[in-house]
């Protein structure tokens, strides 16, 4: 590594003037539009940004990846004293990865899925070093020792599938380390993780950035995460940089009216409940604590019931509980919140109460008929009165028919009303969830992921239901667009009374919404009570810890719930 | 501007054409796809127009020219270039004298017929037992897997050869050469369509179909078909071709069209032996088909692309708005679904 | 691992089963008469009638399947004439026209087939995956447009012309090489090669523009994926890159196909077969159609039946192994 | 035989020059494989090739190029038989010294033996004649069944064989030219396996037999003596017979004629119209082309028990209609075919005898054929069917058949074609029940006698009623033939009888019960190494026994 240049002159990364300029077909996209900064070494800047502001197309401007690939990149960047935009191919390869590392967005698809994770660090290694394949092998166990992966030299060569997402991103992250770069790039690097493993990796960072004084590019939509683990905050919104300065300036006394309005739209776990739409008519008794808010006013009518429901799937020879002896209630025009991990079984949970997946134990019943052992035929009268929103905007769609067809589906299913009485409601409808009825002929990718999902609420209300399960509906989305999504889904429940189950994995969002939560992990619900009780004082180790693991957008917050975490996760282990 | 207002405007998306216009676009910015559309165009319409161009060349598919052929030598076309003249364009048949150029156009509607029409069946029984295996419960999957695998084992040829001699003769030959190409050569069709009805299936919008209140035969028309058209598309790019070339092989082995209708793989068939002697005879089939091959692979290609959006941003950076959501279900994603071309029976 | 293929080996003997009834029913009713087909044109109604009897095709249909299944689980006994002999276990009766084992004759016959297909199986992957990674790479350039028309000109072309082009170049024009003529393995594995070579070529490039294009696209499709862009970013080489990950990862399609052609070559080279001269069961095959010798018909259909349907269960364990991800069930 | 005329050319090439030598290997470069190398099972025109080698008969055709090699001359018999007065019984004497490849004596009893083996319904493939002829021919069923033996055939000593006949058969030393003629030792008879190994009685022994007949090696027999044979010279020491190539590939072979291949023949191909357009314009190549001619005829076959075949008026309009010329260049051209007007071959040795009855001029006479026509009662024209073969033999097959519809249109008849898949062809032609009116057919002579051409083919005893096996198209059953048949066949003197056969088939021709189409011609082409080209009328086939490599 002697012959790499270090230059302790001057800043680490010099930006200016930065504009990237994407074309497909005739159309040009200006995606970054003249942004300037500097980070010096050991310091960390945070890009934040709603999503498509621009932020992963200037951390690919910084390695220069934007070569070759028809992308115009204007201004002048450079990392280390290189100039990327000028470097030679064979300068560029240095500079990748040796001096400037970058962590990418998602782990999930980052890593070759065909060659063992140490395998894959030792090759990087070995491209800016002359070490021999046994050295690079054992410098790859020793970052993932660092990483914190566990028994390190036996998991380094494990696939990238058998990791799981937090320790692929841990895999990524010591890639990145392994040559011992100068800045880390690390583009939304929790995005796909769990609260309690993305406070772990956020908390890796720290560590790493204290012990090495590399610099830091930090990309994120959520500004929780940055609070977190920044210096420095750059605001971005379509590509231009809206405000800048440190997190405490940026955070906590904004100057743009963009920057407070993202700020509001973050859900918080611990700031007193405002709901997005103002006070809920239909669950007044919501404040006072008691087990059971709506009885008291309604009919006392249980509208769904899941007794000691339990769903296994099969596994090559084993068989595993997806969900495993869950019973809840539902009543009429109340929200129901469920939370856990990723694999925790929410999805299996929720598709089962609209039987989509039929339950392998336990009853389900919905208004006096169990539901759980109807053949499809006998359901038809039941299908329509139980929907869903799905998690992911893009799946939930298909593709390749119009959204009013898709809306207009369970109308044109049900057979009742004609062409234009169909067309008629399905306008009515987009419009109800606040899209264009002129859209109608629209296609799904034409659309941005909240209006998708507004798409997708419409479908379900085309079935004029009486229940939806929300299958974490906002989680694909960025702050300020689930803002939007929830106060909806708020909104339609107080008109139509409907019941609404809420799954999420993000504690804030569940908060938010709900009358009840119920927290699940691994198959079982460990906690389940009025959102007072749950956030206020929750009796379950594994509920503390999840809340403990929540971003807090002030740093000195952050910091103390950094230690806090660290005693937690050994109790929930002990568990 | 409040700041509800200040956040949504972002949403608004660039006006696009809508799907198919949009497909149609790509493909009219892509000159070589363009070419070929023109080509295959060209091709279709002369052999519609074969009579009007054979009276404009004066000539008759069938009527034999004894006098432009050297008997003693095989029958090879006495002219030079094969028999080349202003009365016959593209020179004679030996042996015959028949006039080539005519024979090549009704050729030309025999063979794209035949090909056609056989991809068509290929594709629609595909298709259905595809989609049938895909939907269907295990049983059902089960059974027409495995009737998917007699078909893949039937010997093409020998059950061709078969057919056409239990076939009484009357029955119309190219219909016959459709029927045997399409019904036994659909193995591969339906093993790409369950492929990707298995990994479309577990999608959420068949799920959302089927809350809304769906059959199954309601999510295959309205949800599936669509998907699929993309990979039945590029198969039936290759399909067509292979099958001209199959109907070649079917006359060269005797059981192609009835004579005295031409048909280029009649054509290239009889043609094997005359590459040194009279090389025009080789050169226009083997010329025809690879030009039609060639433009049908072009044309394949450019509307596969066309009709996949990832293509389309096949140049982005990241793909960071698919990626900005949770992914958790790579674990459960059984890539033997994934981009197998003629599909794993699993 | 085990079930699995219990289960896979048991639906592929159940698909045996149908194929044979399928072509039993079939080749009943292809007009032609056996008996005469076998006694030769100018035998007499008598003789031909003993010959019938003979062959035992005065049995009623089921009955002489019934025969044939019994054979192949139990094996039969046949008369030369002057000696009786025993048909072991997969006995698939007796050539109508020469009276040989068609389990002899397989044994015979498979091994140029093989030779032929395995050889055309190294050629189509070598030219058409290396042309397809080529294109790949140099996508939109030149090389990849040459190489393109190259590939679809060997396919759009049928076997017998190329064949015989190839022959006619190679062999008269140039004279680089001798005519082939096949010499088994077994007996002199060099020759073996030297005179195998065209039929490979032939072949293999004939079925090499499908995999070009087939590897072309998914190199293409693992080129765009993340991973690819991650070791870009850290400044791994591009010929690395596209030479180990995005090979890797286009190499599962192509076992697929691989595994639907190795049974389609089997049985479909018959015309490749006769051009150079090459003992193969496909020739044998077709030989055996034209005279409605029914018990070859079977037997060889079976054998290519059974090579298919093991290519295919072959294929899902490599792409089980290719993939680590994929679950056998 | 009927029309398996697989062997086909005659005499002419001498490419390399110089006195033939022993020695070398001959290769052998063929179509079909030799399936079946037991004596009992080969068809009597094809068996003269490669078995030829391996199994001598009591007579053997004359090896000789053109006409000469028409004759018949002994082999293991001292003489070409002795009949008795009506020629219902034949006498044969073996020559001193015959043996076996294992040097045992060859006796009477070994040929009494391999004439009842061909019996056998194992061993079925030969020619009707011995079952037609023989007393108790036809309700013999062969020695392992009938272990009794053809009381007809008679061994009064290990030198004599004695033949007793049903009817005068004046043909018989041609027929003892027949591999069924061949010894066989009892001992050594493996039934159908025999043919893996035969027991050689000629100048080679089968070393190798691979493939069922794709690959044979013959090696010299030590105990053959050149001494008893006076036709096979047997110069080279090896012979390599490699089989299932295909025609185009063997013609490129034996003109490009390098390494083995310059000592390389072909017994079964024949040079194809697109080889012969590029040979006529090479004069090396044109050394090296032999041509051949055997006794066959294809024609066009009516049925008069339909209509409107049944009007002889039809058919001679469609006699008048036919374009020679178009046909022989379907047929592959003026080299490859000869216009035929005659049913009978155009050799002297099946008593040809030119004549024309419905002279159609070289390219037809569609005036004259109308007028016919006319008088037929279809002054409008007519619609009839053409049945043909789909098999792609320029003899039965599409492209001749598009030539006829082609010349018949031209008279106002409308000819449609009904191609039939090979099997389906060959039973249709030869099922009485299901014959078709009009279809394409052909016959080629089993020695070089007017008998097996005509006989086949107008015998109304020959017609066969049941199953598919008559020949007899024309279903003709006219005693006056009948009888002029029989008549001919006590003469014993075959100058005479093909006299006798010219006429009868000059007859017959006036009825328009077919219309002959053409002779074809044999164009063989042999390595650039390879001696003394001796190609006979007989088979038409190069006379393999004779050529040499050195
Ligand atoms: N179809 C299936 N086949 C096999 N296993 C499954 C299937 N669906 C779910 N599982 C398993 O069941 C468990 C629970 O999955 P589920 O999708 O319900 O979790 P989740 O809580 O919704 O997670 P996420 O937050 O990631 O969506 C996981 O271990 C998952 O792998
Ligand atoms: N290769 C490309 N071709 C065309 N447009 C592109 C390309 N890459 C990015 N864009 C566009 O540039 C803009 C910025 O994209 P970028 O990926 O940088 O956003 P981001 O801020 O990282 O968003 P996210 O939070 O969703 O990751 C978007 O409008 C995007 O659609
Ligand atoms: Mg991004
Ligand atoms: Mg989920």
């Amino acid at each position: 590594m002697s012959e790499r240049l270090v230059r302790e002159d001057g800043p680490l990364v010099v930006v200016e003037g930065l504009t990237v300029d994407f074309t497909t077909g005739e159309e040009s996209v200006r995606a970054v539009d003249g942004l300037s900064f500097s980070l010096d070494a050991g310091r960390a800047i945070g890009l934040v940004g709603e999503s498509g502001s621009g932020k992963s197309t200037v951390a690919a401007a910084l390695l220069g990846l934007h070569r070759g690939t028809g992308a115009e990149v204007g201004g002048t960047v450079l990392v280390n004293g290189t100039d990327v935009g000028t470097a030679s191919d064979r300068e560029l390869r240095a500079l990748r990865g040796a001096v400037a590392a970058m962590v990418f967005q998602d782990p999930l698809s980052s890593l070759d899925p065909y060659y063992a994770v140490g395998d894959q660090i030792a090759e990087v290694y070995r491209v800016h070093t002359d070490a021999s394949r046994k050295a690079a092998r054992a410098r790859a166990v020793e970052v993932l020792d660092r990483v914190g992966i566990p028994d390190a030299a036996r998991r380094s060569r494990s696939r990238p599938h058998e990791f799981s997402g937090g320790m692929r991103q841990r895999a990524l992250i010591a890639m990145a380390l392994a040559c011992e770069p100068r800045l880390l790039i690390a583009d939304e690097p929790t995005t796909a993780l769990d609260v309690t493993v993305q406070a772990q990796i956020l908390d890796l960072l720290h560590d790493l950035r204290r012990e090495t004084g590399m610099g830091l590019l930090l990309v994120t939509h959520d500004v929780g995460v940055a609070a977190e683990s920044v210096d420095e905050v750059l605001v971005m919104r379509h590509g231009r940089q809206v405000e800048t300065g440190t997190v405490g300036e940026v955070l906590g006394t904004p100057r743009e009216a963009y920057t407070r309005a993202l700020l509001a739209a973050v859900p918080r776990v611990d700031s007193p409940l405002t709901r997005p739409s103002g006070p809920h008519p239909a669950r007044p008794a919501i404040e006072d604590g008691t087990a059971h808010p709506v009885g008291a006013h309604r009919d006392d009518a249980v509208l769904l019931e899941a007794v000691d429901l339990r769903r296994e799937f099969k596994r090559g020879r084993t068989t595993v509980a997806a969900v495993d002896g869950v019973s809840l209630t539902v009543r009429p025009g109340e929200t129901l919140g469920i939370v856990g991990e990723s694999g925790s079984g929410k999805t299996t949970l929720g598709r089962m109460l609209v039987r989509l997946l039929d339950p392998t134990a336990g009853q389900l019943r919905y208004r006096d008929t169990d539901i759980g052992t109807l053949s499809e035929k006998e359901l038809r009268p039941y299908r329509r009165e139980l929907q869903m929103v799905f998690q992911d905007p893009v799946s939930s769609l298909n593709p390749r028919r119009s959204i009013g067809e898709s809306v207009a589906d369970p109308l044109r299913a049900a057979g009742v009303l004609d062409q234009a009485r169909t067309v008629a409601r399905v306008r009515e409808l987009l419009e109800r969830v606040g899209l264009d009825p002129d859209r109608y002929d629209r296609y799904p990718h034409e659309f941005s992921g909240g209006q998708r999902q507004r798409v997708g609420i419409a479908r379900a209300l085309a079935a004029e239901p009486r229940l939806i399960v929300c299958d974490e509906p906002v989680s694909a989305l960025d702050v300020t667009t689930q803002a939007q999504v929830t106060a909806l889904l708020a909104e339609l429940q107080r008109e139509l009374g409907l019941a609404l189950v809420f799954i999420a994995h993000d504690l804030a969002v569940v908060r938010h919404v709900s009358d009840r939560v119920a927290v699940m992990r691994a198959g079982r619900i460990v906690e389940q009570g009025t959102v007072d009780e749950v956030y206020g004082a929750p009796s379950d180790p594994y509920t503390r810890q999840l809340l403990a693991a929540v971003p807090a957008l002030d740093p000195a917050v952050a910091a103390e719930r950094r230690a806090a975490r660290t005693g937690l996760r050994k109790d929930v282990a002990v568990a | 501007m409040t700041a509800a207002d200040l956040l949504t405007s972002e949403a608004a998306t660039p006006v696009a054409a809508s799907g198919g216009r949009q497909v149609w676009r790509r493909l009219r910015s892509r000159p070589s796809a363009v070419v070929a559309a023109v080509v295959l165009v060209l091709l279709v319409v002369l052999a519609l127009a074969a009579p009007l161009l054979a009276a404009l060349e004066g000539q008759d598919a069938n009527a034999y020219h004894d006098s432009l052929i050297d008997s003693a030598r095989g029958g090879v076309p006495t002219g030079s270039f094969g028999g080349v003249s202003a009365d016959h364009w593209l020179g004679v048949e030996p042996g015959t004298g028949r006039d080539l150029f005519v024979r090549m156009l009704y050729g030309a509607r025999v063979s794209l017929l035949v090909a056609l029409g056989a991809t068509v069946v290929q594709l629609a029984i595909g298709v259905a037992v595809g989609l049938a295996a895909g939907l269907g419960n295990r049983f059902l999957d089960t059974f027409l897997s495995r009737v998917t695998d007699v078909m893949v084992a039937l010997p093409f040829l020998v059950m061709g050869i078969a057919l056409t001699a239990v076939v009484p003769s009357e029955f119309p030959r190219s219909l016959l050469l459709i029927l045997i190409i399409g019904l036994l050569n659909w193995g591969g069709t339906s093993r790409i369509v369950r492929a990707q009805t298995l990994s479309l299936k577990e999608l959420d919008f068949v799920a959302a179909a089927r809350l809304g209140g769906s059959g199954r035969l309601r999510v295959a028309r309205r949800e599936l078909l669509p998907s699929l058209a993309a990979p039945v598309i590029t198969y039936a790019s290759i399909l067509l071709p292979s099958n001209i070339v199959t109907e070649a092989s079917l006359s060269f082995l005797g059981v192609g069209v009835k004579p005295p209708t031409p048909s280029w793989g009649q054509m290239l068939s009889s043609a094997q032996t005359w590459f040194r002697a009279d090389p025009m005879y080789v050169l226009l089939p083997s010329g025809v088909l690879f030009v039609t091959v060639l433009a049908f692979t072009v044309l394949g290609d450019a509307v596969r692309t066309a009709l996949d959006p990832r293509e389309a941003s096949r140049l982005r950076v990241g793909r960071s708005r698919r990626s900005a959501g949770r992914t958790p279900r790579t674990a459960r994603e059984t890539p033997s679904a994934r981009k197998t071309p003629e599909g794993t029976a699993s | 691992m085990t079930r699995y293929l219990l289960k896979r080996l048991g639906g592929a003997l159940l698909v045996l089963l149908v194929l044979s009834v399928v072509i039993y029913a079939l080749f009943y009713v292809v007009p032609g008469d056996p008996a005469r087909l076998a006694c030769g044109e100018r035998c007499s109604p008598q003789q031909v009638a003993q010959v019938r009897e003979q062959l035992k095709l005065t049995d009623p249909v089921w009955l002489q399947y019934a025969h044939f299944i019994q054979g192949v689980f139990a094996g039969r006994d046949y008369s030369t004439g002057t000696a009786t002999l025993h048909c072991d276990a997969p006995c698939l009766g007796f050539s109508y026209q020469t009276d040989q084992q068609v389990t002899q004759l397989i044994v015979q016959r498979l091994p140029a087939t093989a030779s032929l297909a395995f050889g055309a199986m190294v050629v189509w992957l070598v030219i058409g995956v290396g042309t397809g990674l080529l294109s790949a790479l140099r996508r939109g350039g030149v090389t990849e447009r040459v190489l393109t028309l190259f590939t679809l000109a060997g396919t759009s072309t049928p076997v017998f012309i190329l064949g015989l082009l190839i022959l006619m170049v190679v062999c008269a024009y140039l004279q680089w090489l001798p005519f082939p003529s096949y010499v088994p393995l077994t007996e002199d594995p060099e020759q073996w090669a030297w005179n195998m070579l065209l039929p490979w070529f032939t072949l293999g490039l004939f079925e090499s523009a499908k995999y070009a294009r087939l590897t072309r696209s998914s190199t293409l499709e693992t080129l765009a994926e993340d991973h690819i862009r991650t070791f870009r970013a850290y400044g791994v080489g591009e010929r690395t890159v596209v030479g180990k990950h995005a090979l890797r990862g286009a190499v599962p399609p192509v076992i697929a196909l691989n595994a639907l052609d190795v049974g389609t070559v089997l049985g479909g080279a018959v015309l490749t077969e006769s051009l150079f001269g090459i003992p193969g069961i496909g020739k044998t095959l077709i030989d055996a159609v034209k005279v409605i010798d029914l018990p070859v018909v079977v037997g060889v259909v079976l054998v290519i039946g059974a090579a298919v349907v093991l290519a295919n269960v072959l294929a899902d364990l490599l792409y089980a192994v290719a993939d680590r991800r994929v679950v056998l069930q | 035989g009927p029309e398996d005329n697989d062997a086909k050319s005659d005499g002419g090439a001498a490419s390399a020059s110089g006195k033939p030598q022993k020695g070398g290997t001959l290769s052998v470069l063929n179509n079909e494989p030799q399936t079946d190398f037991d004596p009992a099972r080969l068809y009597t025109s094809g068996g003269g090739n490669v078995p030829s080698l391996v199994f001598r008969t009591l007579t053997t055709r004359n090896r000789e190029n053109g006409a000469e090699g028409n004759k018949v001359v002994p082999d293991l018999a001292t003489d070409t038989g002795r009949p008795n007065a009506d020629a219902t019984e034949w006498t044969y004497t073996l020559k001193d010294g015959l043996k076996f490849e294992d040097g045992s004596p060859i006796t009477t009893a070994d040929i009494k033996y391999g004439i009842e083996r061909s019996f056998a319904a194992e061993l079925s493939g030969g020619a009707p004649y011995l079952r037609d002829w023989l007393v108790g021919g036809s309700t013999y069923e062969g020695p392992y069944k009938d272990k009794k033996g053809l009381a007809s055939i008679e061994t009064p000593d290990a030198k004599t064989i004695i033949f007793k006949l049903d009817k005068p058969e004046g043909d018989f030393p041609f027929l003892a030219t027949a591999t069924q003629f061949a010894p066989v030792p009892k001992a050594k008879d493996t039934g159908t396996k025999y043919e893996e190994k035969p027991v050689s009685s000629g100048p080679y022994k089968v070393v190798k037999n691979e493939g069922d007949g794709e690959h044979l090696v013959l090696e010299r027999n030590p105990n053959w003596s050149e001494a008893t044979d006076d036709e096979r010279h047997a110069y080279p020491d090896r012979i390599d017979v490699k089989a299932g190539l295909d025609a185009a590939v063997i013609n490129q072979r034996l003109s490009t004629s390098t390494g083995a291949d310059a000592a390389a023949i072909t017994t079964d191909t024949n040079l194809g119209p697109a080889e012969l357009a590029r040979v006529d314009s090479d004069k090396n190549l044109a050394s090296r082309v032999g041509t051949g001619h055997f006794g066959y005829t294809n024609y066009l076959a009516f049925n008069p028990k339909v209509k409107p075949f049944d009007n002889p008026k039809v058919r001679q309009a469609i006699s008048y209609a036919i374009n020679r010329t178009s046909v022989v260049n379907a047929a592959g051209g003026s080299a490859l075919a000869e216009p035929a007007t005659t049913f009978l071959p155009n050799q002297p040795a099946f008593g040809y005898t030119p004549y024309d009855p419905f002279p159609a001029g070289k390219t037809g006479d569609p005036v004259k054929a109308k007028e016919v026509l006319k008088e037929a009662g279809y002054p409008k024209g007519l619609t009839i069917t053409l049945t043909h073969s789909t098999e792609q033999n320029r003899e039965t097959s599409p492209e001749v058949a598009t030539a006829v519809q082609e010349a018949l249109k031209k008279a106002g008849i409308t000819v449609k074609l009904e191609g039939l898949e090979n099997n389906a062809f060959g039973e249709a032609r030869k099922t009485v029940s299901k014959e078709p009116g009009f279809f394409l057919s052909r016959w080629g002579a089993d020695w070089p006698s007017g008998g097996p051409f005509l006989a086949p083919i107008f015998d109304g005893r020959q017609i066969v009623k049941d199953g598919a096996g008559n020949f007899n198209h024309a279903q003709l059953n006219d005693p006056a033939v009948n009888k002029e048949i029989d008549e001919i066949n006590k003469l014993t003197d075959p100058a005479a009888a093909a006299k006798r056969w010219g006429a009868l088939d000059k007859k017959i021709g006036e009825l328009a019960l077919d219309v002959p189409l053409f002779h074809p011609v044999y164009k063989r082409l042999v390595g650039k190494d390879i001696k003394n080209v001796v190609i006979s009328d007989w088979t038409g086939v190069l006379d393999i026994s004779q050529v040499s490599v050195k």
